[in-house]
């Protein structure tokens, strides 16, 4: 009975049997390669992250996890390396992802910091919904780079036009919404991280 | 590693194809349910218009109805003889012999011939004049306002000077111009020939008050049922038996009773024959098409 | 069954109803204008169907000589009513003739020819004279209804339907309630009322023969509150024959027999159905009063009052006509049309039909003639529906005009019928109120006219 | 005979033609031009308190909005080969309503763009005057709003060195959300705020809202339905925010609500054809306002929500038909 | 059917303007309204389209004399998502940041009733050149499509084309002017709506010109 | 508290936010093709709303436990043969594709068959449009749309099946909720004089831009509301 079906269906299953195959091999030739424009991806936004060229980034041993009464949240950390005297390669910062609420989906960031966490050494967009011509104008280097040198211990704030304090940020025009937001989520997660700063310290 | 992959995928593929066959295998035969495998085929022969001239509110609804043996093969009337053969053929059914069908107006008033017309303000379209009083004299004749027209989806009848005319160039005869007119003065009579004789009048009353209201109008005299057995006068309004009519057998009679009408209510009509194009070759035909102002007919077919 | 003068008291309906309109009641015109007998015409042309139902067979011959109230067609179906002739003379040749509501009729005409009641005799005739209100309950229903019959009687609210098979008794459906009606709630119109001001006698009668027929308990009449003196007179009356009076508020359709029933008694008539389903039973004061004539005096429906007026008409009176008689003979009588005049209505303004043929003959459906002219019927031009809702507003019995009438157009029969075409009685509220011009009750009985039956 | 009968008829007919025509042969004389005109009367306090408060930027707009809005319908009727039927005001309504519910800041070419969209896209291309489902006005509006959030957004509503005092302040509803300012309700009142040209002042809305119920060019029930629906979401939302100084009245009288209530949902071809119905819509916007108002990141909801009744409409329509006076339905069967 | 079908050529031909897959059939809405924001967007996804296309009604037409009725969907759909699984890591391999705008789209492909269609209607029952010819007339009517509209909507909503910026430049005040609702859903949708409407109108027009139906 | 926060957030986003038809553009033929009536719509709407969570809950089981890289099926096979390091870096997710069609295809079949059989009158309000629905994109695309948040990302991200149901159950309801509206619309449109070339397919898309401009009014609600719950 059941040979009757699998005879009727033997193109079906001769096929599923070659797709299967030759999806396979296209996973196998392309896999590694795909991988790599990933990590790419990422990695380009190294060098603006942190102080310093040619840094590379490690994953640290342990992602950082903070619960509160706010909830579980989770950042995935690095370390950038450099490569040092001897060839042997030196930490030279932090980079942190992070992500959270923007205008109108999530924004995942990628916040650099110093080996300290004391100043914070660039910023990367790594996802965004905004709106286009608005809010998705946080991508911009330009308006990012505000960002480089802020002090990592105060709370940055989007301003709309000149900024005056240290902590001020220019918002973007017409964007005061998702600038505000990219503000909040370094906010937290920078001290998320520094409260957590020592026990990342202590694995090395 | 790589081959771990390769066989591992396909591997699951092959799987996957083989449960999902066995399964479905499965419910196709259990879940099985019974359609009657003609329906399909009836369906794939018909051409598919849905214009409902069957009578049917669509194509399918009329496949189903014909397999069920509770319609005819040949009411398709865009498909025409070849679409009841096929039908035909499919069911195992005997056709008889049957004559294309065209629409008569039985009216002949022009504007200028009805009498005790009245200026109406109202819906213009025949349905809504038609129960309406005093719109013209004549009860039973075309009201010309073109519901017919509007009812067309060939564009093969028109409104010339108040009258519904029929352009059998272009008509199908699927009758829906016959279904909508309120007055019922379109019938659909058998086309023996290219050219059927009819008579081109409805009016029913006696000859005075058909006198008061209309020019042109049968005072249903008689003479003709005279000349020939073919017509019949009922109700002061000749007939013709299509049934037997033969313009061949009967060409005396029928020439006999067209010259004796008074009213010259009997008319030839059809398609134009060669000599009627060449007396009208150099006249401009008139430019019926009109906007559609009111009714969004959605054409558009799923394709997903 | 005691008397009441309190209105509340009996009033077990609202008093009023949903929706409806309130066009100016232009009554003033012809109100105080006291029934005249209008003067023997010439000829008359009786149609031989005349009411809702199977049309008459000639019972006369050409050149046949008649007497007033002969019978000119014979009736053999059950709901049908026999014609008779209200005047002397010879019969003519059948012929056909249109009437306003669109129905193309045999006739039979009768020329004038010998002896006939005219002037106060013919109104003592009809109206005048006593009518005894003791022992009409032991009447014979059968007799009633029989008499009726033969009398040729239909209902004078509009309808025309054979009063006879509304009085048969029928065991399945006990009637409780007569209702007598006496709104006239279309503009212009005053034959009813003028009628229940001078003939009031004769409406109680008849409505106690008619509520003997049915074996109904209540006989209530029902009058517009805009007409006073009705009321008045009507109370006065009844008081001592046991029949109620009910007040109700002046509003249009108020006089359309589910509205009323609606409004008296807070009963719903059912769609489809009729107010015998609810035990009731409608009849205009005019059919009332020629119950009691056919009952009591064997007298034949051949005359009717008829109001004549308008802006249209140089002198509006309510005149007691032969049945038969043309309009153009009764406008003329009238003074004739103005020089602005732009429509004649058969009827009143909101349900009547326009003339479109002045030697149209007057039949038992015929409550009046008015005459406009441009200015009264000047209405919006008309535009796509602005989807106002007012229609919806207006409509007494719910419906949702504009979405049927635009089915209409599109002929989509089952949109139409999802929005109950059907249940519309074509009360003309809806295309009162459009401001975008719409001809909506026309759409609609088109399409109750073109909509395929099952 | 027959000659006979026709002269006598000739000779009864008046110098004017008799004609035929269904019943009824009276009409209520409302006309759907006459309901247009009461709008514009209704809107007269509305433009007489934005002239003061925004002097010639009202102006601008309102002369941009109301000719562009003309202009469109002129010319997307005439390409549709359609009689060209300025008469019945429509298009002016639209304009003014567009106009009222832009910032006056806004560049006069994002009011013609916004009138172009309103009579085309909402309005035209769904067969003119009475067929749309989008409130016209709307529809443009919420174009170029999405289009230039510059000039539409909050933002767009200041300008520092503008000369009317009002467009130097930021708009209430902004302040309220975005820093907690409570308001002074006098002066959304009044109207000497910053905000759309037409929706600074309650009063001047109420009074011309009223005058439109009163006529019954607007139906009632959707302000009614509107205002219930509005106080009851914002009610809850005081319970439990006691301690807020933007209340219940604030979101009555702030922003475009009034405006919106009375004008623009009153719409007839937008909003249900029963009374039922009108309500209902009227009671889904107050909701939908406070809604977008209190949960999304936009300060005011009126647009949004006016569009997304407007949708609902034709199912409002559809599950508020009432049965016909004593139908039984198994009678059908 | 019984008629000599379309010569490969025409119906090449057929499949760019007379029978094109957006403005006359109506098919594969979904990616025209999403992947058409810009033209380099909307060029690889037709490219991708023309690959799956062209190789979906290679194999059908290959194996069409194996096809058992019930189960050629089932077939199509597997070939066509195999098929697009290449394109979709093809891309991802030597275009990343394009496979990244295109996001889930590239695998929508697989559903895009215009391939199932074409295998439907044409590839199981023609020969390989006919598949072929269809499979690319159809593709480049897609792309003309996407073109069509991804111009408008790029013009009007960045004032580039092809990211290369013509006016309302970046920086400058015109760069308020940019319609950016052409960048959102609301002006997929208007844009294809209008553009779908203006297509008729000239189909209609010229019907009505040559009397011929298209 | 935290889950009903995050699961409102997933819900109200699929829809009304990132209404599939409205945001994503995805499964627009039916939302053209069988949006002229209501009743029809509301058939088409549940139908959909039950195969996409049919879909989801089958596509979820097949990522997680097979097609995500280490996923535990994948692994438990690859390590009868070859060591635990080699098996922990198995991913099949290049399959992903192919498979959900072919498990939507399958699992749709079937349901339609069974419906078929044992449920007529069910059938005929609805079941005739699952063949139609198979291959639709709003079915792959919440198959896809779940995959995303699956495979390669943290556990601590990871979607599970109750958040994916979540997402499929409500993206079938936000479809629900716009094939209605348009077919109300269009059924109001019958009788409107829409210009020629835009009767049908035109007129719809314009509408779906304008229903498209004022669902833009609900962005951020998903967070507003969510906030209640936090
Ligand atoms: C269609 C549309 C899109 C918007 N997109 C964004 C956005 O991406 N980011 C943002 O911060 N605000 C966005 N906004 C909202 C702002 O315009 C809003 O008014 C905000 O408060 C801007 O304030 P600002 O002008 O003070 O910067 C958008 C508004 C609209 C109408
Ligand atoms: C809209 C409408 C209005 C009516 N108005 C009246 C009226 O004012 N007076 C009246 O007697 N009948 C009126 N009728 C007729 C009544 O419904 C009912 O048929 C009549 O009163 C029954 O009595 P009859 O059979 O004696 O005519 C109206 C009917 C309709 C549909
Ligand atoms: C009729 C009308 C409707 C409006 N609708 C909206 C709306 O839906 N959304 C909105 O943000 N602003 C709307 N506004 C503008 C706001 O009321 C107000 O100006 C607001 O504070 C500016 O908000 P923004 O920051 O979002 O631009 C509307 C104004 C009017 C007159
Ligand atoms: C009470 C009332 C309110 C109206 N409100 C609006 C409106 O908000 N926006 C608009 O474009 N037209 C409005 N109009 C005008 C008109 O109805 C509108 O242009 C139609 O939608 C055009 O078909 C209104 C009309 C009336 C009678
Ligand atoms: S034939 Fe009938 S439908 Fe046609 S115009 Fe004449 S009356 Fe009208
Ligand atoms: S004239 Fe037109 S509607 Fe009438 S039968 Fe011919 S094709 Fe049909
Ligand atoms: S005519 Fe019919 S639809 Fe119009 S108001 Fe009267 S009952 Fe209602
Ligand atoms: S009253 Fe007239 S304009 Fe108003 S909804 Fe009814 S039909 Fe339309
Ligand atoms: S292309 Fe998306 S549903 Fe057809």
């Amino acid at each position: 009975m059941k040979s009757g079906y699998l005879k009727q269906a033997w193109l079906v299953l001769a096929l599923a049997l070659c797709f299967g195959a030759a999806l396979a091999v296209v996973q196998v030739a392309w896999g590694p390669k795909i991988e790599q424009n990933k990590e790419n991806d990422a990695r380009s936004q190294i060098p603006r992250l942190v102080v310093g060229a040619g840094a590379d980034l490690t994953p640290a041993g342990r992602n950082v996890e903070i619960r509160d009464e706010r909830g579980l949240r989770a950042y995935r950390v690095y370390r950038a390396m450099c490569a040092g005297e001897g060839g042997r390669s030196v930490q030279i910062g932090w980079v942190v992802k992070a992500k959270g609420p923007g205008y109108a989906d999530n924004i995942e960031l990628l916040v650099g910091l110093d080996l300290k966490a004391e100043t914070i050494t660039g910023l990367a967009v790594l996802a965004q919904n905004e709106t286009p011509g608005l809010g998705n104008a946080i991508k911009a280097p330009a308006w990012r780079r505000q960002f480089a040198g802020k002090a990592a211990g105060g709370r940055l704030e989007a301003v709309k036009g000149t900024p005056h304090a240290d902590c001020e940020i220019e918002a973007v025009s017409g964007a005061t919404i998702s600038s505000q937001s990219v503000c909040d989520i370094v906010n937290r997660a920078v001290a998320d991280f520094r409260a957590k700063l020592p026990e990342l310290r202590d694995e090395e | 590693m790589a081959w771990t992959i390769i066989i591992l995928a396909a591997g699951s593929m092959l799987l996957l194809a083989v449960l999902m066959a066995c399964v479905l295998g499965w419910a196709n035969k259990t879940f099985c349910v019974e359609v009657d495998p003609r329906i399909e085929r009836v369906n794939e022969a018909l051409p598919g218009a849905n214009c409902g001239g069957c009578g049917y509110i669509g194509c399918n609804e009329y496949a189903e109805a014909v397999v069920a043996g509770n319609a005819p093969a040949d009411l398709c009337t865009v498909g025409g003889t070849s679409c009841a053969a096929a039908l035909a053929e499919i069911l195992g059914l005997e056709m008889e012999e049957s004559w294309p069908r065209r629409p008569v107006v039985h009216c002949g008033a022009r504007t200028a011939d009805r009498l005790q017309r009245n200026e109406y303000r109202g819906e213009p379209t025949c349905a809504a004049a038609n129960i309406i009083s005093g719109v013209q004299g004549c009860v039973y004749g075309c009201l010309g306002l073109g519901d017919c027209r509007q009812a067309c989806d060939f564009d093969a009848i028109h409104i010339i000077d108040g009258l519904a005319v029929v352009d059998y160039e272009k008509c199908v005869g699927c009758g829906a111009c016959a279904r909508v007119c309120p007055r019922n003065i379109i019938s659909m009579v058998p086309f023996k020939a290219e050219q059927m004789l009819a008579v081109i009048c409805s009016n029913k009353d006696f000859a005075k008050d058909v006198k008061a209201v209309c020019r042109v109008g049968c005072t249903g005299c008689g003479l003709c049922a005279k000349m020939s057995e073919l017509f019949t006068v009922s109700d002061n309004l000749p007939a013709i038996d299509y049934d037997r009519y033969d313009a061949a057998a009967f060409v005396q009679d029928i020439a006999k009773a067209v010259e004796k009408c008074p009213m010259k209510r009997l008319f030839y009509v059809g398609k134009p024959t060669d000599k009627d194009l060449a007396a009208t070759a150099d006249e401009e035909l008139p430019d019926a098409i009109q906007a559609d102002f009111r009714t969004t007919v959605d054409k558009t077919e799923w394709h997903g | 069954m005691t008397t009441m003068s309190d209105k509340t008291s009996y009033v077990r309906g609202s008093g009023s109803f949903r929706g409806g309109v309130h066009p100016p009641g232009f009554k003033a015109q012809a109100a105080e204008r006291p029934i005249e007998v209008a003067p023997q015409p010439q000829q008359v042309n009786i149609p031989l169907l005349q009411h809702t139902g199977a049309a008459c067979e000639p019972a006369v011959q050409p050149k046949q000589q008649v007497r007033s109230g002969d019978v000119i067609g014979d009736a053999e179906a059950f709901i049908s009513a026999p014609v008779h002739t209200p005047i002397a003379g010879t019969v003519g040749r059948l012929s056909v003739a249109t009437l306003p509501n669109g129905r193309h009729v045999r006739t039979v005409p009768v020329r004038a020819d010998g002896e006939q009641l005219t002037g106060q005799s013919l109104w003592d005739d009809i109206f005048g004279g006593d009518w005894p209100t003791d022992g009409l309950e032991k009447h014979d229903p059968t007799k009633i209804v029989q008499a009726t019959h033969d009398a040729g009687l239909v209902g004078l609210g509009g309808a025309a339907f054979p009063t006879h098979v509304k009085l048969t008794f029928n065991e399945k459906k006990p009637i409780d309630t007569l209702l007598v009606n006496g709104c006239e709630c279309e503009p212009y119109l005053t034959a009813d009322y003028r009628l229940m001001l001078e003939a009031p006698a004769p409406i109680i009668v008849g409505a106690i023969l008619a509520a003997a027929a049915v074996r109904a308990k209540r006989i209530i009449i029902a009058v517009e509150d805009n007409k006073p003196a009705a009321v008045e007179k009507m109370r006065d009356v009844a008081g001592g024959a046991g029949v109620e009076v009910a007040v109700v508020k002046t509003k249009y359709p108020a006089g359309s027999e589910r509205q009323t029933i609606f409004t008296v008694l807070g009963r719903k008539v059912p769609v489809p159905g009729l107010p015998l389903d609810v035990g009731v039973v409608v009849l205009n004061v005019g059919t009332a009063a020629a119950v009691a004539r056919a009952v009591l005096r064997g007298r034949p429906l051949t005359h009717r009052v008829v109001t004549v007026t308008g802006p249209g008409i140089r002198e509006p009176k309510n005149l007691l006509v032969p049945i038969g008689i043309s309009y153009g003979e009764l406008i003329e009588y009238c003074g004739g049309l103005t020089l602005d005049a732009a429509r004649v209505v058969a009827g009143g303004p909101m349900m009547g039909f326009a003339l479109g043929s002045f030697d149209t003959p007057v039949t038992k459906g015929t409550s009046g003639v008015v005459a406009m002219t441009h200015r009264d019927i000047r209405r919006a031009g008309e535009t796509n529906c602005i989807r106002c809702g007012r229609c919806v507003d207006a409509c007494p019995v719910n419906l949702v005009p504009t979405k049927i009438a635009l089915a209409t157009r599109n002929a989509d029969w089952d949109l139409a019928e999802r929005y109950y075409i059907t249940a519309c009685n074509e009360c003309g509220c809806c295309a009162y109120v459009c401001p975008a011009g719409i001809p909506l009750v026309q759409l609609i009985r088109a399409g109750k006219a073109q909509m395929p039956k099952e | 005979m027959v000659e006979t009968t026709k002269d006598t008829n000739e000779a009864k007919k008046p110098a004017a033609a008799i004609h035929v025509a269904p019943a009824p042969h009276l009409s209520s004389g409302s006309t759907s031009r006459r309901m247009m005109i009461d709008v514009l009367i209704a809107l007269v306090p509305v433009a007489a308190v934005s002239l003061w408060i925004f002097q010639w930027y009202a102006l601008k707009q309102i002369i941009v909005c109301v000719a562009g809005c003309v202009v469109a319908e002129a010319v997307f009727t005439a390409m549709r080969r359609r009689p060209i039927a300025l008469g019945d005001c429509s298009a002016v309504v639209t304009g003014l309503i567009l106009a009222f519910s832009m910032p006056g800041t806004a560049p006069w070419w994002v009011g013609a763009i916004g009138s172009a969209v309103a009579i085309g896209l909402g309005k035209v291309v769904f067969g003119g005057i009475g067929q749309n489902i989008f409130n016209p006005a709307m529809v443009g509006r919420a174009f170029v709003m999405v289009a230039f959030t510059k000039f539409l957004g909050a933002g767009g509503y200041v300008d520092i060195h503008a000369a009317a005092d009002a467009i130097t302040q930021a708009t209430p509803m902004t302040a309220a959300f975005k820093a907690g300012e409570g308001f002074d309700l006098l002066k959304l009142l009044t109207g000497q705020t910053n905000g759309s040209l037409g929706e600074t002042s309650a009063i001047a809305c109420l009074l011309g809202g009223l005058y439109l119920c009163i006529r019954r060019t607007a139906s009632w029930q959707i302000p009614a339905g509107a205002i219930l629906g509005l106080l009851a979401a914002a009610g809850i939302d005081n319970l439990a925010h006691p301690a807020a100084s933007w209340t219940a009245l604030h979101h009555l009288f702030g922003g475009a609500f009034m405006l919106g209530a009375f004008f623009i949902c009153t719409d007839p071809v937008t909003s249900p054809l029963t009374s039922k119905g009108k309500f209902i819509f009227g009671l889904i916007f107050g909701l939908l306002v406070m809604l977008i108002r209190l949960f999304t990141n936009y300060p005011e909801g009126v647009m949004f929500s006016v569009l997304l009744v407007n949708a609902i409409t034709p199912l409002l329509n559809r599950w508020t038909v009432r049965k016909p006076l004593g139908w039984v339905a198994e009678a059908r069967k | 059917m019984a008629k000599d079908g379309p010569t490969p050529l025409e119906r090449f031909i057929h499949g760019i303007i007379p029978e094109n897959p957006v403005y006359r059939q109506l098919l594969g809405m979904c990616p025209t309204l999403a992947v058409t924001g810009n033209m380099a967007a909307a060029m690889t996804m037709s490219a991708a389209v023309l690959f799956v296309m062209v190789g979906a009604n290679v194999i059908t037409s290959l194996i069409r004399g194996l096809l058992k009725p019930h189960l050629r969907i089932l077939i199509f759909t597997l070939t066509i998502a195999t098929f697009v699984t290449i394109a979709d890591k093809f891309l991802a391999a030597y275009v990343y940041q394009m496979s990244k705008e295109l996001g889930p789209y590239v695998p929508l492909i697989i559903v895009n009733c215009i391939i199932i269609c074409r295998c439907e209607v044409c590839a199981s029952k023609q020969s390989l050149r006919a598949a072929v010819a269809d499979a690319v007339g159809q593709s480049i009517g897609f792309a003309l499509a996407l073109a069509s509209i991804a111009t408008v909507r790029e013009l009007l909503g960045s004032g580039s084309w092809f990211g290369i910026e013509l006016f309302w430049r970046k920086g400058t005040p015109g760069e308020a002017c940019r319609w950016a609702i052409m960048n959102q859903p609301p002006g997929a949708f208007l844009t294809l709506g209008l553009l779908l409407g203006a297509a008729v109108w000239i189909a209609l027009a010229w019907n009505k010109r040559t009397k011929v139906n298209i | 508290m935290e889950l009903i926060g995050q699961l409102i957030l997933i819900a109200v986003g699929a829809a009304m936010i990132n209404n599939f038809v409205l945001h994503y553009f995805v499964g627009i033929c039916p939302f053209i093709g069988v949006s002229r009536r209501v009743d029809m719509a509301f058939g088409m709407g549940c139908a959909v709303t039950f195969v996409v969570t049919v879909a989801a809950f089958l596509s979820w089981i097949f990522t997680f436990f097979l097609l995500q890289p280490g996923a535990p099926l994948a692994q438990w096979v690859v390590g009868l043969f070859l060591p635990a390091e080699t098996a922990a870096k198995v991913d099949l997710s290049v399959l992903s594709y192919i498979v959900y069609i072919f498990v939507i295809a399958s699992s749709v079949q079937f349901v339609e068959m069974y419906v078929r059989k044992f449920f007529p009158v069910l059938y005929k309000s609805f079941g005739v449009y699952l063949p139609l629905i198979t291959t639709n994109c709003a079915i792959l695309f919440a198959c896809l749309y779940i995959m995303k948040n699956v495979v390669g990302v943290g556990p601590a991200e990871q979607w599970d099946l109750a958040r994916s149901l979540v997402l499929a159950i409500f993206a079938g309801v936000g479809f629900t909720i716009a094939i209605l509206i348009m077919a109300g619309i269009r059924e109001e449109l019958d009788a409107c004089d829409v210009p020629e070339p835009l009767r049908g397919a035109g007129i719809t898309l314009i509408v779906a831009g304008i229903l498209a401009l004022a669902f833009l009014g609900f962005t951020g609600m998903d967070r507003g509301l969510a906030g209640l719950f936090n």
